[in-house]
């Protein structure tokens, strides 16, 4: 029976009709509230009520799908604070960059973390793309979750790549303009194609104006909408594949 | 267990931590390197003083208006200073001039000899240089005074906190 | 299932190929399905408790790593001043690496493509869905024809002189090869390799390029996307 | 913001140490919610240092008004009035010194005008009139113009700071 | 099955600590801005000062200065926060805190970094000085600042003499001829036109001359001149030639004889004079005479030092002997324009005799018996040495400042430099060399050492004093191309200097004697000898007419004087009316000069003033006594005229800019004793000519 202080605060604050207003159930300390905490949440309904222990083990995923969803989340609210101080400007969006660099406070320490994770979810989306691909989870019935997953590996790469232009240096610039002459090399479309990426025929104001929306607003969506049938799918398709294996002792 | 298992974890974050609590105190800078400008030293032309912006400009003034009668040597050859009686001190005489206050200095200048009882030979430059002129004149003689002037002519060390 | 009856479906009789969650059971049998969905546990608390901690650890790591690392920010962009060599993100380089060798058409949206191509259409194709290994059955048949792919390929590959591709594809190829020698019986890592199958050569063969493709962009190509190693600084 | 913590972690390992009655699972959820709770607080905190900017892109409202030799000298008693355009700020010159007058009118904020015919601060929109140390002499305007406080700077230049309004009019800044 | 183990519990636990901990780090460091420090400090550091102001100042947060117009966003004052503060102007005060000497612009509407380079948003001290992976200009050095005022004041200001020095170096040694510069325009003509040029020089000479045409050095490789200021440098610089290369230039240029000199046909009694024994004696004694050493030098070794005695306005003449064959020297002596249309020689009134001494003097005595030692035997040029020279002539840009055929010489031969100030460090390219990688390091190894940086540099080689270096690397930085901040545009000041070509009689003489050359004339002129704008107003005719035909030096100080050029008495005369008439000052009109009367006494009023009270004679010498700083005032009855004197002691700085005579509080009535008694003065014998009574009525 929980005597400590914050158990007594945690129950305390159950009791409360506010509380109570919010999760419509008791303590998860039986099956049945604890199946009610996962699917009468909108959140946790993306799983499923019950798992098999064997997935859990940590050689089974490595965690790997979630560390890329966590990755996003953690994307999603340094970007976010971020977008406080940047304009999508030539070249105040360089400016906006200094200042974070050496004015506001932990401004520098966001931008490595945004930078970082960034990277990471590159990594970590091919990573558990392959991981999954030799645990053979691509096979019936997973097809369709398969697809939908390497649809988000496309989008982690644009949101990646929106991203990197933004900050409007020499690095950016250049990445960027590389990246968008490959375009070009496609025959009859490719440069119209460039030309509508970039809203013009170089790296300009209308680039970064473009890729900061696509950055911030559009790609992000689509990548939670996404992301939202991807775990829903896995419940959906009886849970992740297990192995023999993985319950090896 | 537990517990010495956190205390593990304390002293992790304080190592973590360690990377803020550093000080950087700026490099000290070479007083040459960072002078405006140069004037070689009068006794022996080895040395060289560093002058700072105003006293580089104190440099300039003299040798436009003062060099004639106050040096051995002048850029356009032989001074005028023997011609001068009584004879005028070399810009540079610490003897004689590190005594003289600031204040003394600038009434010469710019009232002329005669205004300081001295001799007249001194003319007065009130009305050809400007105050900061005078001024800068001022530190220029006592950036290149021999013996040194004071410690504080020089320039002084960079901040370094406590 | 249960092999003495049979079940008739109303669909495809091959449940690995396409499973289907409704059986239309006819006639008086009954269906009896087994199969163990292995022990189960509550998602909450048992996986968040699992995820919040993952979080926990993750956030921890980049925190770590970004109080270390400051992201990089170079001088205002400037179109009139070239950066020799330009690069592309690292992810691209492998692309860009590509496009040294192969014509831009190629290198930039043929191989691109096809592989998205390829990722999607993975699980569509029913290639050896029991995952039976390549050297399974059919050896010798099996050998020649993928020692024809092999050759075509590295002769492709020569031709271009795209040595940074032809590298990795030779490692995997002679491992390829060597599977093939090692007996049926072999436990260990050879076992390994000797029970993998088609589909697990390609993957590990493309990941093998890629990885090189991007590594060798990223550190070992100087100006002029010449070869350069990374600790020989060059002009300054 | 380290601090909270390390104490918290101390306090429950001591914690334990006193009562080894005490069941883990408590002390555990002690440690890990209050930590929960400490990193909540401390990242709102964090979040809103963070959004305090440390430096302004906006015109000061701290400004050098030149030298004093700059403004007109007094003819005959009457004050010399100068409108700093971009300012909005009347330096006004007195024989007993300077002042600086706010050029907003009171009443509705539209910017006023100095008549030097009228020796009037006049204003356009609706007619209020101020005398050249702002009080009101007529009009709809409910105060007077307020004074800035005004200062010389080291090197002698007038400083204007708009953020602080004088109390007492009446006093002037002596040159 | 509900239970979760403890050991995920205790992990969960230890977790979230690590997580709090590791997540306050940030923060923490936060605290501890290196900018802080410097804040926290100068707080300290202000409440030991006996100056209340700079606490009540203090401000604890960023402080920056903020010029949209001039995109400027500095925030060096949250360091160097005592700049506005005079009592922190002492030099013991430690940086960054000691207060910025008094200048023209303030911080607040210019920023620092506009001068001083470096990374104005920065508010860290690597970050903000020195060269970063975002920042490529750090911050100048204090020597070269000057550099900075350059790139938006055109015109040469007092305050900055290196970089006025700088500007007149690049003038000086032709760097127009190959670069583009700002604000240094083209002249007509570089150096010498070469048309003729075979029948000038011998082709030894010429292969000499290419290899090695810095002749009189000292041990420094630093050419001095005394009196005033030369370059180190002769124009003519030092470039990169093989012996090959030597010989098929050496021949293409002797091949260049299209005009052959005609000799010159000497008055038999000027040929008689070949048999005088002290010949050559007389026509040096006639060469110092003519003061030809105010714009030719001439190597003198005094005390076993090497100087180069004379001018640099002409070229140096030490071993011209060597050089010229006589016919050519006698025929431009007598007239160096026909030869060089441009030349700034004056054109002489010889006599036979004269010119015959003179010549016989400089072809036997200024030469160097063996200068031409180390020249192999070259004899005529071969067709294809002149082809492959003429090929080179272009090549190594000779082209550029030489004239051959009255081609115009090639512009733009090497890279602009119009903007070199302003590159970025990977602009720059270091090639191998194993300099620290910055611009100053760049320009000044390019200039002292180009094949250094570059193996294949067509630059020529120099040899500078560092002081040179200094000042012309100043003056490269200068031209940091249009100034980008709009705020600047409104400095910009124009180098003009319209050219003054009077007509008439008097334009003739001007332009034979060249006159501009040494002296301004309303603004435009050599800056050798006294502005002769205002010449009427101050001299008298009858003075004018006398020095021009025997000009004497009025400062004994000065080692250059007016050449003797033999003026004939109507031209003396032109020039002297001319003068008088136009060349007039509206503060000192002689309009009202003859009506001036001065009494005795007034005169003796004023000898006091001037021995006792003012004691004039420390600088200006009357008959054998007084200094040798201002002119010699013997004369000054007959020299000056009395406007003029009063002007002149009313406010000197008015009549002539920059006058070191200082500006003294003389009385109205002192004026007049004084201007009395300067007109009494003149030597014995001499008598008050009419000159001062023309000079005024007319």
């Amino acid at each position: 029976m929980p005597t400590g202080a914050a158990d007594r605060a945690l129950e305390s604050l159950r009791a409360t009709r506010v509380w109570k207003s919010v999760f419509r159930r008791g303590p998860a300390l039986t099956n049945r509230t604890r199946s009610l905490a996962v699917f009468g949440n909108l959140f946790l309904h993306f799983l499923p009520v019950k798992v098999r222990e064997k997935s859990l083990r940590v050689r089974a995923t490595y965690y790997l799908g979630s560390i890329t969803f966590l990755l996003f989340v953690v994307l999603s609210v340094t970007g976010v604070l971020l977008m406080f101080y940047y304009h999508p400007a030539v070249p105040q969006a360089y400016r906006d960059l200094k200042d974070l660099r050496f004015v506001v406070s932990n401004g520098v320490f966001l931008r490595n973390l945004h930078r970082l994770a960034a990277h990471l979810m590159v990594v970590t989306v091919f990573w558990h793309m392959f991981h999954v691909f030799y645990r053979g989870g691509y096979k019936p019935p997973h097809e369709f979750n398969w697809v939908v997953g390497v649809v988000l590996l496309l989008l982690t790469l644009f949101l990646s790549y929106t991203g990197y232009l933004l900050p409007w240096d020499q690095l950016a610039f250049w990445a960027i303009t590389v990246g968008t002459n490959i375009i070009s090399a496609m025959p009859v479309i490719g440069g119209r194609v460039r030309y509508l990426a970039l809203g013009g025929n170089q790296v300009g104001e209308n680039a970064l104006l473009r890729f900061y929306v696509l950055h911030c607003v559009v790609l992000p969506l689509v990548a939670v909408l996404l992301i939202a049938v991807h775990f829903w799918r896995v419940q959906k398709d009886g849970g992740l594949t297990v192995k023999e294996e993985d319950g090896g002792k | 267990m537990s517990r010495r298992l956190l205390l593990a974890v304390f002293l992790v974050c304080l190592v973590a931590a360690a990377p803020a609590c550093r000080k950087q105190p700026a490099p000290a800078p070479d007083a040459l390197v960072s002078a405006y400008d140069v004037e070689p030293d009068w006794n022996d032309p080895q040395k060289v003083v560093a002058l700072n912006y105003r006293q580089a400009q104190g440099k300039r003034l003299f040798y436009t208006n003062c060099v004639w009668c106050h040096a051995d040597a002048t850029p356009a050859g032989p001074s005028n200073r023997s011609n001068v009686t009584p004879t005028p001190p070399l810009i540079n005489d610490g003897n004689v001039l590190n005594g003289e206050s600031e204040e003394y200095l600038r009434n010469v200048i710019s009232l002329g000899g005669s205004a300081v009882g001295k001799s007249a030979m001194m003319p007065p430059y009130g009305r050809t240089l400007r105050p900061e002129e005078i001024q800068s004149l001022i530190a220029y003689m006592r950036a290149i005074a021999q013996p040194l002037y004071q410690q504080s002519a020089r320039p002084g060390k960079p901040y370094t906190g406590r | 299932m249960a092999e003495n009856k049979k079940i008739e479906t109303g669909f495809s009789s091959d449940v690995l190929k396409d499973p289907k969650r409704i059986v239309f059971v006819t006639k008086k049998t009954s269906a009896k399905v087994t199969g163990d969905a292995g022990r189960q546990v509550m998602t909450f608390p048992h996986l968040v408790l699992r995820e919040a901690i993952a979080f926990q650890i993750l956030v921890i790591a980049i925190v770590l790593v970004s109080l270390l690392w400051d992201a990089p920010l170079e001088q205002l962009a400037n179109p009139l001043l070239t950066p020799n060599p330009a690069k592309a993100p690292w992810y691209f380089l492998g692309l860009q690496e590509l496009l040294h060798y192969f014509p831009p058409f190629v290198a930039g949206i043929l191989i691109p493509t096809l592989v998205v191509i390829a990722l999607v259409g993975i699980p569509y194709f029913n290639i050896n869905i029991h995952g039976g290994p390549l050297w399974a059955k059919r050896r010798t048949s099996q050998l020649r024809m993928v020692l024809i792919v092999l050759s075509l390929l590295m002769i492709f590959l020569a031709i271009f002189l795209a040595w940074t591709v032809f590298v990795p594809s030779a490692a995997i190829a002679f491992l390829l090869l060597y599977s093939y020698s090692v007996p049926a019986s072999q436990t260990g890592w050879r076992g390994f390799l000797r029970s993998r199958t088609v589909s697990w050569w390609v993957m590990t063969w493309f990941i093998a390029v890629a990885i090189t493709l991007t590594l060798v962009g990223t550190f070992f190509r100087g100006p002029g996307w010449e070869w350069e190693w990374p600790w020989v600084s060059h002009g300054g | 913001m380290s601090e909270p913590i390390n104490p918290k972690t101390e306090a429950g390992a001591a914690k334990a140490a006193d009562a080894p009655g005490i069941d883990r699972r408590d002390f555990l959820n002690e440690v890990t919610f209050g930590a929960l709770a400490v990193a909540g607080l401390g990242a709102s905190a964090v979040t809103l240092q963070y959004f305090s900017p440390n430096v302004l892109f906006e015109p000061s409202a701290k400004f050098r008004a030149g030298t004093p030799e700059l403004y007109p000298e007094i003819v005959d008693g009457k004050p010399s009035v100068t409108f700093l355009q971009d300012q909005q700020v009347y330096i006004v010159r007195t024989k007993d010194g300077f002042y600086a007058v706010s050029a907003v009118c009171t009443h509705l904020g539209c910017i006023t005008q100095w008549k030097q015919e009228a020796e009037q601060i006049a204003c356009p929109c609706h007619g209020s009139k101020f005398k050249p140390d702002g009080t009101k002499i007529e009009g709809p305007a409910p105060r007077a113009l307020p004074h800035f406080a005004i200062s010389l700077t080291a090197d002698g230049e007038l400083l204007v700071d708009k953020l602080e309004t004088v109390v007492n009019p009446k006093q002037a800044l002596k040159v | 099955m509900g239970k979760i183990s403890r050991r995920l519990r205790l992990a969960f636990a230890v977790s979230s600590v690590i997580f709090v901990a590791v997540l306050a780090i940030s923060p923490v460091k936060d605290l501890r801005r290196e900018w802080k420090y410097y804040k926290n400090g100068y707080e300290r550091f202000a409440r030991n000062r006996p100056d209340k102001r700079l606490l009540s100042d203090f401000h604890p947060g960023l402080d920056q200065i903020w010029i949209p117009e001039m995109n400027v966003v500095d925030r060096c004052t949250t360091c160097h926060q005592g700049i506005t503060q005079p009592s922190l102007a002492d030099s013991s005060v430690p940086q960054p805190f000691r207060a910025h000497p008094p200048i023209h612009h303030s911080a607040t509407d210019w920023g620092c970094v506009v001068c001083h380079r470096g990374q104005g948003p920065a508010t860290e001290v690597a970050e903000a000085h020195e060269t970063t992976l975002a920042w490529e200009q750090p911050l100048l050095p204090n020597r070269l600042i000057q550099g900075s005022c350059g790139t938006c004041h055109r015109a040469d200001l007092a305050e900055t003499p290196k970089l006025t020095r700088g500007r007149q170096l690049l003038a000086k040694l032709n760097c127009v001829g190959c670069h583009r510069l700002q604000d240094v325009d083209r002249p007509a003509m570089l150096a010498p036109d070469l048309t003729n040029i075979g029948t000038k020089v011998s082709r030894a000479w010429i292969y000499k001359w290419l290899k090695e045409p810095r002749t009189v050095t000292d041990s420094n490789g630093t050419v001095t001149v005394n009196g005033y200021e030369t370059g180190d440098e002769p124009r003519m610089p030092q470039i990169h030639l093989k012996e090959e290369e030597l010989r098929a230039l050496s021949g293409y240029l002797s091949s260049l004889r299209s005009h052959p000199v005609a000799p010159y046909r000497f008055d038999p009694r000027a040929i008689a004079l070949e048999k005088a024994p002290d010949l050559t004696a007389q026509g040096e004694v006639r060469f110092r005479q003519m003061f030809c050493s105010t714009c030719h030098s001439l190597a003198v070794t005094r005390a076993g030092e090497t100087k180069l005695i004379g001018g640099d306005i002409g070229p140096e003449l030490t071993k011209v002997g060597s050089k010229v064959n006589r016919d050519w020297l006698v025929s431009w002596l007598r007239n160096p324009q026909e030869y060089l249309p441009h030349s700034t020689m004056p054109r002489y009134e010889w006599s036979d005799q004269d010119l015959f001494k003179v010549a016989a003097y400089i072809t036997t005595k200024l030469v160097d018996s063996d200068l031409l030692n180390g020249v192999p035997n070259l004899g005529e040029a071969t067709p294809d040495e002149i082809t492959s020279g003429r090929n080179l002539f272009l090549a190594k840009g000779c082209a550029s400042c030489h004239i051959v055929g009255g081609a115009a010489p090639q512009k733009d031969f090497g890279p602009d430099l119009t903007a070199l100030g302003g590159k970025n460090v990977s602009q720059l390219e270091f090639g191998q060399s194993k300099i620290p990688r910055t611009l100053i390091a760049y320009i000044q190894t390019k200039l002292t050492d180009p094949v250094s940086v570059n193996p294949a540099a067509r630059m020529p080689q120099y040899h500078w004093s560092p002081d040179d270096l200094e000042a012309v690397t100043i003056a490269l930085i200068s031209m940091a191309g249009t100034p980008s901040a709009s705020g600047m545009e409104r400095l910009k000041i124009p180098r003009a200097s319209p050219e003054f070509h009077p007509a008439g009689a008097f334009g003739e003489v001007y332009e034979r004697y060249q006159c501009s050359a040494c002296h301004k004339f309303n603004g435009y002129g050599g800056d050798l000898a006294p502005d002769l704008s205002y010449e009427g107003s101050r001299a008298q005719r009858a003075w004018l007419v006398d020095f021009l035909k025997n000009p004497q030096t009025l400062r004994p100080m000065l080692v250059l004087r007016m050449p003797q050029f033999n003026v004939t008495d109507k031209e003396a005369a032109i020039l002297a009316d001319y003068m008088t008439m136009t060349l007039q000052s509206p503060l000192a009109n002689t309009a009202g000069e003859g009506h001036m009367r001065f009494t005795p006494q007034l005169a003796a009023m004023g000898k006091q003033l001037y021995e006792v009270k003012y004691q004039c004679q420390a600088c200006h010498t009357i008959g054998g006594a007084g200094g040798y700083v201002g002119p010699n005032l013997s004369n000054a009855g007959n020299w000056l005229t009395a406007t003029w004197v009063q002007a002149w002691l009313k406010n000197p700085q008015a009549l002539v800019p920059g006058t070191i005579e200082p500006r003294r509080s003389f009385t109205a009535d002192e004026i007049q004793a004084l201007t009395a008694y300067l007109m009494t003065l003149r030597p014995s014998g001499k008598k008050a000519s009419a000159g001062a009574s023309q000079g005024g009525t007319r």
